[in-house]
C-alpha cells in the first residue's frame, strides 16, 4: 500500500514560508492569491495489505517521528 | 470602567480567574493601588509585569549586590544591554538570555526565538550585531530525550543566527542528569555601536507618536493556558499555540530597517517587544521615561481577526519593535519599513500623565497608573540558607590509576570535555568576514574583528555547575575568574559580563541560598577583577517534580585586544618548546571532572579561587604575550593540566612529555583543577627569562613539559598516542547523535 | 574596475562580498537592490552573494530569482558580462536558468560550515588562471542546501565541456560527482558553493580565495 | 475557492529528506516501511470563483514559482 500523509501547521501558528510564497505570487500578478500556507507531503510505500493496520501504523508514525504535536497537524490518505 | 463601590472582583472576573494571574497577596496590593478591581485586561498586564521574568521579584534584592559601574561602562543593567566603551569612539552591546523552557517543549522554535531574542535586545539599542554565542546544558547522555533537544536545539540555534547573518562563534556545553527535566539553552549577543549612535527605551517627551513596526501581532504564548476559554476571544482557544515560532527572515529585514532609521534623525526612543510584548515594552518606555502612554489597539497590526485587547497586550508574537518617533518623522519609518517589506503603524502616543490608557473598538480597556506596575512592583526577599560545606579530598584516599595515559583519554572523550563539532559545526562561524577566532580554533576565546580596525572583541562563555552546587560561592567566583581567564589567555583586556542565572525554585530556602551564594561569589570576583556586571537574566523555577537543576550562573564576559597581530592561541605549541606551568597546584580534586568521570563521584568542596593571586597571575600571562615571549597559552579549567596539555598537543599534532617530581601523587597533579593556573609554550631559549619575569612579578612557574613526538607521556612512562587521544575527544558526540533516528523530520 | 554585488532582502554576505571585491579592486562595488530593473552600465563584474534570500523559504533562491533586476542580470549574462554567483548566489543563478542544475538538502541534512579543501579542476577560465600552480584550495563552506544535483545527462556534458570548476576533496554535501562549482557553457558564469569572498583576508578563513578575484578581475601579478 | 498543490520529487531524483525519514523510522520499528519520499505541500486561498480558471492559474503559479522543473512534479486540487 502507499500512504500520502500531509503534515501542516495548526491554525494560529506562525508560517513565515507561506506568507513570503504568497507575498511572492502576488509580486508575480498573482492578485488572486488571498493566502498561503505550506506543509509536508510525504509519501510511504507500505509493506501491509491491511488497510486498517496500514491507517493505525501511519498514524502512530505520525505522533511518534512524522508530525510536531506542538504545532502541527497531519491527515492520512491511503491508496492500493 | 464600572464605577461600582469597590468590589472585589470587576464583571466577569471570578477569584479563581484573579488567582490564575498573581497571588492571593499580589491581588490585594493591586486593589489598595488602584482603589477598585482590576479588569481582565488589567490583570493580565499584571501578571505579566509581576512574573519573575519581568519584575525580578526573588532576585532584584540580590542583583543589587553587583558591581555595575566602570571606567569603561557606558550603560550598565536597565537598559536592554550594557554598553562598554572601547575607544575610538565605538562601544560593544551585549547581553545573555535564557529560554530554556520554551527550549525544552519545542527545542527548535525554542532555540530559534531565543536567538532572535537576544538579537533584538542588541540592536534595539543601536547596534549591528556581530557575534552569537550559546551556553547549553543538557540531561545525561543516556536520558532518552537528550538527543532530540540536542538535535533540535542546535538545529534552531543554527537555523536562526544562520540565516539572520550573525556568526555564531563560540559557547559551552555541559550533559548532567541534573538537567533531565530542564534544560538550559542561554544565548548571548554581542555588537558594535558608535558611541554618539546608541538609543535607549526610556520616553522623553509627552505627545511623541507611537510606532509599532516588524511581524504582525497574533496569539502567539499567551500566558494562561489554564484559564477558560470564555476570557478569549471567539472560538481562539484552539488558534492560541503555546510556542512561538520564529521568522528570521523577517528579523535580519528588521534589524536592517531599524539600523537605516537609525541613521536618520528620527527616533526618539526604541524597545523590543520581548516577553510580554506590547505590555512590557509601553510599560517600561512609558515608566522609565516618568511619563505616560496611551495606545490604540484597533491599530495594532494583526495576523489573526477577531483578537481581543487581551490577547493583543499578552501576545508574544516574535520580531515586533516599538518606537517613540520626533513628531514629523513618522514618513520617514514608514519610507523605510516600506521598503523592508514589514508592518509599520502609528498605535498611538506619549502622554503626560504617568498612566497607561488603552482602547479597543473605540473603548476605553485599560487606564493603570505606571508606577505600581514596573516601579513599585512586588519585591521579595526570601527566605534562605546557605549550602552545606562539603569537605575536601585527599588524594591519598582515592585509588591510584594504573595507567595515566588511559585515564587521561577517557577524560578527554568524557561528555563535557569532548569536542562539540557536531554542535558548532552546523553555525555559521564566519558570516560578516571577521571571525579571527571561533568554536573550531584552538582559543581559549573567540575572536571577532572590529571591523575595519586592527582590533577585536574577544568573547567567552563559562560556568561550571558542580562547583556551583558543591559550593554556591566558590562556583559563583569561578564561572566570574574563568571567564576573565579565558579573555586573558588569549591576550585580551577583560572589560565587563552579562550573566543568566539559572535556577531552581527560589520558594525553597536551599535553591534561594544556592541564588544568593553564587551572586554573592560572582560579585566578589566582578569587584576583584574590576569586571563589572553590565546586563544579565535571571531564569527560575527550571525544576520539575521538586528536582532542582545545578546552580548555573552562566556569565558571557567581552575583552578587547588592542592590536590583532598580539592575539593568542593554543595551538602555536612547536616541536623543542617547553610548557610552563602559571600557577600554584595543590592537586584540588573536589567536585573535579577526574573524580565524577573516573571515580563515579560527586563530592568534596570545589577549588578555591584566590582572586588576589588570579589576578597577578593573569596580568603576568597577557603581559608575557604582549611581549611576544609565548608562542601558546591555554588556561587550566576541566580536567587539569593533563587535559589542557592535550588540547593543546592535538591542536598543534605534536607531542608533549610531563614531567614532575613533586610531592603529590601524580594523578593529583596532572588532573587537579587549581584554579588561577595557565599553561605557557616557550622557546627553551627564551624560558629562563620567563621564569625570572614570573619571579619578579611574584608568580608561581616551572617548566612541566617538552614538546615533542606523537604521545603525551608522564615522567617517561603511560603514554597515550595523538590519534587515540583525539578519536576519543572527536568520538562522543557523533556517537551519541549520528545513526539513530532524529527527533522530528526535519524542516 | 567597475563591480556590482547584487542585494536581495535576506542576503547576508553582501558586505563580505563588498569588502573582497574592494580589496582586490581598490574601488567600491556598486550594491544593487533587487528592486532595480536594471544593472549600472559597464560592469566588468557582478557578483550574486550568500545568504538567505528570502529566507530560503519554499526552495532556496526560488523566490529570489523572481525578482525585478534578475531580467538584466540575465541579459548581462547573455552579453558575457563575468558574474559570480555565491552559496545563495548560486542557488539563484540555478533557479534563475543561468547555470546547470539545483541544489537541494545537504545529505547528512545538516547545516554545514567547515573549510572544505577543494580541487581547482581546470585552471582554463577566466575565474580559476591565478590557480595554475595549485591543485587544492581551503575555502569556507557554510551551508544547508548545496547538494548538488543535475541528470546523468547533464553531469556527462557539463563535464565534458569543461563547466566543472571545482570539486571537494571531501565532499561535505553530498554532492553529484564531488562538484563544488561550475560554469555556463560559455564560461562567463561562475556559481559555486564555497566562499571564496571569505578567504581573502590572513587574518579571516585564509587567503586561497584571493587568486580567483584577481583572475576574474584581471589583477594577477 | 482553495487550491491544494502537492510538489513531489520527479522519480530518479535523490531524495535525503525522505532517504532519513525512511530509516528513522525503520530503527523505530515500522518495518514494514519500504520507502519515503518527502515532498511539499501548499495551500492557497484564491478570491477566485471560477474552477477553470483557478486550475489554469495555479498551474502558471507552479510553472512560475512553486515548483522547480529541474527536480519537481506537481498536482492541484482544487476546493469551494
Ligand atoms: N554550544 C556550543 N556552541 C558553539 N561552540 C561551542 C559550544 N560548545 C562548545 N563549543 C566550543 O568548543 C570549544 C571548547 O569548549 P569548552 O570546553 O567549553 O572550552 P573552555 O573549557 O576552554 O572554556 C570552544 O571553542 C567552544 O566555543
Ligand atoms: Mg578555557
Amino acid at each position: 500500500m502507499k500512504a500520502r500523509v500531509h503534515v501542516y501547521l495548526k491554525p494560529g501558528v506562525l508560517d513565515p514560508q507561506g506568507q513570503a510564497v504568497s507575498n511572492s505570487l502576488n509580486h508575480l500578478g498573482f492578485n488572486e492569491v488571498a493566502g498561503v500556507r505550506q506543509g509536508k507531503l510525504i509519501e510511504i510505500d507500505l509493506n501491509t495489505a491491511d488497510a486498517e493496520e496500514a491507517q493505525q501504523r501511519v498514524a502512530e508514525m505520525c505522533d511518534k517521528l512524522l508530525a510536531n504535536p506542538v504545532i502541527e497537524n497531519y491527515d492520512i490518505e491511503l491508496s492500493a | 470602567m464600572s464605577e461600582a463601590v469597590n468590589p472585589r472582583y470587576a464583571e466577569g472576573i471570578t477569584e479563581e480567574i484573579a488567582l490564575d494571574h498573581v497571588t492571593a497577596d499580589e491581588y490585594e496590593i493591586i486593589l489598595k493601588e488602584l482603589g477598585r478591581a482590576p479588569n481582565l485586561v488589567e490583570l493580565g498586564i499584571f501578571s505579566v509585569m509581576w512574573s519573575e521574568h519581568c519584575s525580578y521579584k526573588s532576585s532584584r534584592l540580590h542583583l543589587s549586590k553587583f558591581p555595575t559601574k566602570g571606567e569603561k561602562v557606558i550603560y550598565g543593567p536597565g537598559e536592554n544591554a550594557g554598553v562598554i566603551d572601547i575607544g575610538d569612539g565605538q562601544a560593544a552591546i551585549f547581553k545573555m538570555e535564557s529560554h530554556n523552557h520554551p527550549s525544552y517543549i519545542e527545542p527548535y522554535q525554542g532555540a530559534a526565538t531565543g536567538v532572535g531574542g537576544i538579537l533584538r535586545d542588541v540592536f534595539t539599542m543601536g547596534a549591528r550585531p556581530v557575534a552569537l554565542m550559546n551556553a547549553l546544558r543538557f540531561g545525561d547522555p543516556k536520558h532518552p530525550k537528550t538527543r532530540q533537544l540536542v538535535a533540535g536545539v542546535t538545529a534552531g540555534i543554527g537555523g536562526y543566527g544562520n540565516c539572520v547573518g550573525v556568526p555564531t562563534v563560540g559557547g559551552e556545553t555541559n550533559f548532567d542528569k541534573g538537567y533531565n527535566g530542564n534544560i538550559l539553552v542561554n544565548a548571548m549577543a554581542v555588537g558594535l555601536a558608535d558611541t554618539d549612535k546608541i538609543f535607549t527605551a526610556a520616553a522623553r517627551e509627552p505627545d511623541f507618536p507611537v510606532l509599532y513596526v516588524g511581524a504582525k501581532t497574533g496569539r502567539d504564548g499567551i500566558h494562561g493556558a489554564t484559564m477558560a476559554s470564555a476570557e478569549f476571544g471567539e472560538g481562539s482557544e484552539e488558534n492560541r499555540p503555546t510556542v512561538q515560532v520564529g521568522d528570521p527572515f523577517t528579523e535580519k529585514k528588521l534589524i536592517e530597517a531599524c539600523l537605516e532609521l537609525m541613521s536618520e534623525d528620527a527616533i526618539s526612543s526604541i524597545q523590543d517587544m520581548g516577553a510580554a510584548g506590547l505590555t512590557s515594552s509601553s510599560v517600561e518606555m512609558a515608566s522609565s521615561g516618568g511619563l505616560g502612554i496611551e495606545l490604540d489597539l484597533d491599530h495594532v497590526p494583526q495576523r489573526e481577526e477577531n483578537m481581543t485587547a487581551y490577547e493583543m497586550m499578552l501576545s508574544e508574537s516574535q520580531e515586533r519593535m516599538l518606537i517613540i518617533i520626533k513628531p514629523g518623522r513618522e514618513h520617514v519609518a514608514e519610507r523605510i519599513f516600506r521598503k523592508w517589506d514589514l508592518d509599520v503603524a502609528t498605535i498611538g502616543k506619549t502622554a503626560p500623565h504617568g498612566r497607561l490608557v488603552l482602547r479597543h473598538k473605540g473603548e476605553v480597556v485599560c487606564d493603570l497608573p505606571l508606577d505600581p506596575i514596573g516601579e513599585n512592583a512586588p519585591k521579595y526577599d526570601r527566605p534562605w540558607f546557605p549550602a552545606e560545606a562539603r569537605g575536601s579530598i585527599d588524594p591519598a584516599d582515592l585509588h591510584q590509576p594504573e595507567h595515566l595515559g588511559e585515564v587521561l583519554a577517557s577524560l578527554m572523550g568524557s561528555p563535557d570535555m569532548a569536542s562539540k563539532r557536531w554542535i558548532w559545526r552546523q553555525y555559521d562561524r564566519h558570516v560578516m568576514a571577521d571571525t579571527a577566532a571561533s568554536s573550531e580554533d584552538p582559543a581559549d576565546a573567540a575572536i571577532v574583528r572590529v571591523h575595519g580596525t586592527n582590533k577585536a572583541l574577544a568573547i567567552t562563555t563559562d560556568c561550571t555547575p558542580r562547583y556551583c552546587f558543591a559550593d554556591p560561592f566558590e562556583g559563583g567566583k569561578q564561572a566570574v575568574a574563568e571567564a576573565w581567564r579565558n579573555l586573558t589567555a588569549v591576550g585580551a583586556d577583560p572589560i565587563a559580563i552579562t550573566d543568566c542565572l539559572n535556577f531552581g525554585n527560589p520558594e525553597r530556602p536551599e535553591i534561594m541560598g544556592q541564588f544568593v551564594g553564587c551572586v554573592e561569589g560572582m560579585a566578589e570576583a566582578c569587584k576583584a577583577l574590576d569586571f563589572p556586571v553590565v546586563s544579565g537574566n535571571v531564569s527560575l523555577y527550571n525544576e520539575t517534580d521538586g528536582v532542582a537543576i545545578p546552580p548555573t550562573p552562566a556569565v558571557g564576559a567581552v575583552g578587547l585586544i588592542p592590536d590583532m597581530s598580539q592575539r593568542m592561541g593554543y595551538g602555536g605549541l612547536k616541536d623543542g618548546q617547553v610548557l610552563l606551568l602559571v600557577g600554584e597546584t595543590r592537586g584540588e580534586l573536589g567536585a573535579s571532572l577526574y573524580l565524577r568521570e573516573i571515580e563515579g563521584q560527586e563530592k568534596g568542596a570545589s577549588p578555591r579561587v584566590d582572586l588576589a593571586v588570579e589576578k597577578r597571575n593573569g596580568d603576568f600571562v597577557r603581559s608575557a604575550i604582549r611581549a611576544g615571549k609565548v608562542s601558546a597559552v591555554h588556561d587550566l579549567s576541566d580536567g587539569g593540566l593533563a587535559c589542557a596539555a592535550a588540547d593543546m598537543a592535538m591542536a598543534a599534532g605534536v607531542g608533549v612529555k610531563l614531567a614532575y617530581t613533586g610531592a603529590l601523587p601524580v594523578f593529583a597533579w596532572m588532573f587537579g583543577e587549581d584554579q588561577g593556573r595557565y599553561l605557557i609554550a616557550a622557546d627553551a631559549t627564551d624560558a629562563e627569562a620567563l621564569r625570572a619575569d614570573a619571579k619578579a612579578a611574584d608568580v608561581p612557574m616551572d617548566v612541566v613539559g617538552l614538546a615533542g613526538g606523537r604521545f603525551i607521556s608522564i615522567n617517561g612512562g603511560h603514554a597515550v598516542d595523538l590519534i587515540r587521544l583525539k578519536q576519543a575527544h572527536e568520538g562522543f558526540m557523533p556517537a551519541l547523535m549520528d545513526g539513530e533516528p532524529e527527533a522530528r523530520v526535519a524542516e | 574596475m567597475k563591480t556590482a554585488v547584487i542585494v536581495f532582502p535576506g542576503s547576508n554576505c553582501d558586505r563580505d562580498a563588498a569588502m573582497a571585491l574592494e580589496a582586490v579592486t581598490g574601488q567600491k562595488p556598486a550594491m544593487v537592490w533587487h528592486e532595480e530593473t536594471e544593472l549600472p552600465e559597464g560592469l566588468d563584474f557582478i557578483m550574486v552573494p550568500g545568504g538567505f534570500s528570502y529566507g530560503d523559504y519554499l526552495r532556496s533562491g526560488a523566490v529570489a530569482a523572481r525578482s525585478p533586476i534578475v531580467n538584466d542580470l540575465k541579459k548581462k549574462a547573455e552579453a558575457g558580462v563575468p558574474m559570480l554567483g555565491v552559496c545563495n548566489g548560486f542557488q539563484i543563478l540555478t533557479e534563475a536558468g543561468l547555470l546547470d542544475g539545483t541544489l537541494m538538502r545537504n545529505a547528512s541534512l545538516h547545516f554545514v560550515c567547515e573549510k572544505a579543501p577543494l580541487l581547482v579542476e581546470t585552471a582554463n577560465t577566466r575565474f580559476t588562471k591565478g590557480y595554475a600552480d595549485r591543485k587544492e584550495i581551503l575555502i569556507p563552506v557554510a551551508h544547508h542546501d548545496g547538494n548538488y544535483f543535475a541528470d546523468e545527462a547533464t553531469l556527462d556534458r557539463i563535464e565534458g565541456e569543461g563547466q566543472v570548476v571545482f570539486r571537494y576533496a571531501n565532499n561535505p554535501n553530498g554532492s553529484a560527482r564531488d562538484i563544488a562549482g561550475v560554469t555556463n557553457a560559455a564560461g562567463n558564469v561562475l556559481g559555486m558553493m564555497p566562499h571564496p569572498e571569505r578567504a581573502v583576508d590572513a587574518d579571516h578563513g585564509g587567503t586561497d580565495g584571493l587568486a580567483l578575484f584577481e583572475s576574474v578581475l584581471g589583477k594577477l601579478s
